[in-house]
């Protein structure tokens, strides 16, 4: 991957110049501090959710502002999670009095980030509660655990619920059950070659790096034979952590790092989907692209939300936002 | 007073620390991406260049040490991010709830300033001794500092002895497996690297030795 | 990229059924030969818009089978155009007796299978017409251009006037002065480096390819300082041939070849925006993403189709496909 | 007898061309790398291995030569994708409907067939001599196979001739410029690099010599 976005600080903010100019009836951009926001703000009186995620990530976390989703976005610099200074300003700029969730991947500087800002808030006296997404099966301790493809999950819910009109305490509560009830893990893979060369590379032999992080954070290198052997090793270990069990009713989804191309992503669905029936777990709901991404990395994560008729149907409720839009 | 440390010698220590960790950049990162995300230079220098600026800013004033060390936090965490910014920032921020009076600070005031910067970055990072963190550096560095106070060392020596006990705690990480930030994630396979913001946090002591001893001259 | 669907057929047949697995609402696919078609047949009489495309390219064709666009797709094997008998399956899989149109990328496989297809159709009584799409202007000579970004704007065009029920030569009509009012150029990025070190990456003196083809054809290596330069050197021959002029409307295009971030290609959107902000030329619609790519290489198109109001009004119409929908 | 090419030997020469192309893989797919997309080795050899399943299976039987070719030329445009695909399959697909009877070809039939592919070929491709193309390989080959006919030469010395004509033209296109397919959006930097499908269009005439001049055994 030859970037052009490494120019600290003005790359990034011209980037985010850009998508708002790409979608002006969904966004609008503000910087110093940097924040994204809804061009229409939300019904009066919701909750209002926002997000922070370092750069790099996207479409998380600015492509999921809008109707259902967030009302705010903050991107921090590459990799680098937003400062308190931008989750205040665009809650100033975002809240209606009915309080604020944040949704938080499990990183040390994004949870310290956020306590700053709640501490803060509450000295102004807006209430702001935090939720912490934590799907990464990769680590063992639970209280350790990345977050990974459950965050635009989690956003998705805690935002639909929002929309609907509930209240602070049940957005919470909800995000907090749909986080509990997603695990995720993610591979990466090494050899980097031309497209040109494409055919003349064997399959079979290859090195992945299995429990990546989406930070360029390393897993475990292993030898694999191709696709399925990498499903088998990936699904294993998220079916087994929550566990998912025969009858039990799936979201998933596959999220590509940013560098492995559709064809792949969609040869590995079908591998996973076929591991899932197997096991008599029934994926109701399906999303593959790239939807949490780690630059131009070659690879993917991988993500199941156990559904229950609440979650499924704040899934399915209206939704507008540059990248998920029903 | 030698004993005593100035508002000017302050604002010296975090220009230099400033320039240090401009400096040491590179050095900062690589250890980052031995067993983290290869961007603690990368944040800490983003940091620091904002600190430096606004401290070389003739027009700068503050009120008290206090409102000096509020400062710094408030940059920090706006601009470094990461773990360490608002961690580094929690530990400004604490600090400067200690007692104090106007613009210097005695060495008892000075070590009780870092002691509350230490607990507050403690009950911000929840990191203990051990888990290879800055905290490994600066909790040792603390307490050469209340070691010395309590056997009536005189300020120069208080600051020698807490930048030989950080360079000890900062070396000793690399023996130890991380259980708290990004490193935690690698599990044993973090043994054998040094911590970056264990590293960091070292050349705070080391440029407090040279700013914070001697005075500043035309002041 | 280290690729998973190397082996030869099998791999893209699988992914294949992943995609359909994916949409079951919107896709149905057919193996030896292989195709995809609309899950929910086009209204009863209508014309049926067909394309073909190497494999690689995603989401172009599949992505692009749904209601207002293709009403089947045929993938090639990588890189390479599908064959004669696919395209004649797929026709006689969805043609409903009004015509076909098959929207052909000008290379020479693409244009003399779709030739060999309707030879073999006309015996068979079937009206099938072909429009090309030879928008590069890397190439010089009109006539050899290749086809790149105007592909999917030249079949949504096609799939629009077809779902209006125009008779077929309203169609091609339309879809042709589509492709002769579209013009793209592409570069590609040669360096390949892991996401961990992108902060050690000096921004500057980096090598480029101009006027690159999808399919790994070489352009033009530059030396180039950052993406200014770049977007200054796609967009001047761009403006220049058709020409674009102050006051024109335009539909902007901005694809990645697969392993460019978003971030980047905002980056680029907004160069490109101000270019053409600073010519007068007026962007009346924008699509920012992977529309049409190369396997998982760096580096991006940029298309503009220039609008009157009938192109504008079929471009506005609802569509419904996995890539595009409003 | 010898100057009648039968069923079985046209069986022989494309078994033998299949077995060729499969062993040019390589070779194919780097000419095709350094002008074109890296394809036509894997294209061809996709191809001719669909190709060499068919006429290895006892069962495969065809009613005169014009349905050998037929069929030779409905697997090439099924399987072999990219430019050569179609242009190989019309090649076969015209030949096969110039004046020939049963199963046997003799030397003016035969040429005339090649004649016809050529045709064929180049309608649907438009390219001429010298554009850099198989047609740089093909069209030799056909004029010395006419010339060695119109002087009289028997059918192993006219195949020679066509062999060593298809060389000289294979050759040729190093030296010349792209004007048609994917080497052309070179313009002058395709200058220096052999074709690709001019190289897959000499094996045809190189393996015809062993094929078609000499007797299959058993038959
Ligand atoms: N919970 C914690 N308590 C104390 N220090 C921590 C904690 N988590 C991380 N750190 C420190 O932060 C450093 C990493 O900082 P940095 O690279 O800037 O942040 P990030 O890991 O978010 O990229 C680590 O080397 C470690 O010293
Ligand atoms: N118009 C044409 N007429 C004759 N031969 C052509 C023409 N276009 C391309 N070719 C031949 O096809 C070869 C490339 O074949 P191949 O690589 O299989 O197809 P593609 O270029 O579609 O990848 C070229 O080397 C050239 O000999
Ligand atoms: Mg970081
Ligand atoms: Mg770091
Ligand atoms: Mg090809
Ligand atoms: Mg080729």
């Amino acid at each position: 991957m030859h970037s052009f976005v490494n120019k600290p600080g003005d790359s990034i903010a011209r980037s985010l110049a850009g998508m708002a100019a790409c979608y002006p009836n969904l966004l609008r951009v503000h910087f110093d501090p940097d924040f994204v926001q809804r061009a229409q703000p939300g019904r009066a009186g919701k909750v209002v959710v926002i997000t922070g995620s370092g750069s790099g990530h996207e479409p998380l976390p600015t492509g999921y502002v809008g109707l259902g989703m967030l009302d705010a976005a903050c991107p921090g610099p590459i990799f680098t999670s937003p400062t308190p200074d931008q989750l205040l300003a665009a809650t100033h700029a975002v809240e209606q009095g009915a309080g604020v969730v944040y949704i938080v991947k499990n990183y040390a500087g994004a949870v310290f980030n956020s306590e700053i800002c709640t501490e803060e808030l509450s000295r102004e006296g807006i209430r702001a509660r935090k939720v912490l997404v934590n799907d990464d099966v990769a680590i063992p301790e639970i209280s350790n655990r990345r977050g990974l493809g459950a965050a635009p999950i989690v956003i998705r819910i805690a935002g639909a619920a929002a929309e609907a009109g509930r209240p602070l305490e049940e957005v919470v509560a909800v995000s907090v059950r749909a986080a509990e009830n997603a695990r995720s893990m993610g591979f990466a893979t090494n050899i980097e070659t031309l497209p040109r060369s494409i055919h003349a590379l064997p399959l079979g032999d290859h090195t992945v790096e299995l429990g990546v992080g989406i930070h360029g954070e390393p897993g475990v290198e292993q030898q694999v034979e191709g696709a399925e052997e990498i499903v088998e090793r990936l699904m294993q270990p998220i079916v087994d952590d929550l566990p998912y069990r025969s009858g039990d009713r799936v979201l998933l989804l596959v999220s590509g790092l940013g560098g492995t191309p559709p064809l792949e992503l969609f040869l590995f669905f079908q591998h996973i989907y076929e591991f899932l029936e197997s096991r008599g777990i029934v994926v109701q709901r399906r999303l593959v692209g790239n939807y949490l991404t780690s630059l131009g990395r070659g690879g993917c994560t991988v993500t199941l939300l156990r559904l229950d008729d609440e979650l499924l149907g704040l899934w399915d409720a209206p939704i507008h936002t540059p990248t998920l839009h029903w | 007073m030698a004993q005593e440390i100035t508002l000017g010698q302050l604002r010296r220590w975090l220009i230099l620390y400033a320039d240090r960790i401009i400096a040491e950049e590179e050095q900062l990162t690589r250890l980052d991406a031995a067993i983290g995300d290869a961007d603690h230079g990368v944040n800490m220098r983003r940091g620091l260049e904002k600190v430096r600026e606004r401290l070389l800013d003739e027009e700068t004033q503050y009120a008290d040490v206090g409102a000096f060390f509020r400062s710094i936090a408030m940059t920090l965490i706006s601009a470094v991010g990461g773990a360490a910014g608002p961690l580094y920032g929690t530990f400004f921020l604490r600090a400067a709830t200690s007692p104090h009076n106007g613009e210097r600070v005695d060495l008892p005031q000075f070590t009780r300033m870092l002691r509350f910067g230490l607990d507050g970055l403690q009950q911000r990072g929840k990191a203990h001794i051990n888990d290879k963190t800055m905290v490994d550096t600066i909790q040792p560095a603390v307490e050469a500092m209340e070691a010395a106070l309590a056997s009536g060392q005189s300020l120069a020596v208080a600051l020698a002895a807490a930048k030989q006990a950080a360079r000890l705690g900062m070396e000793h990480t690399i023996e130890i497996r991380a259980n708290k930030g990004r490193a935690s994630y690698l599990g044993d396979r973090s043994i054998g690297h040094q911590d970056p913001g264990a590293t960091s946090a070292y050349f705070l002591f080391e440029t407090a030795v040279v700013a914070l001893s001697t005075p500043v001259p035309k002041e």
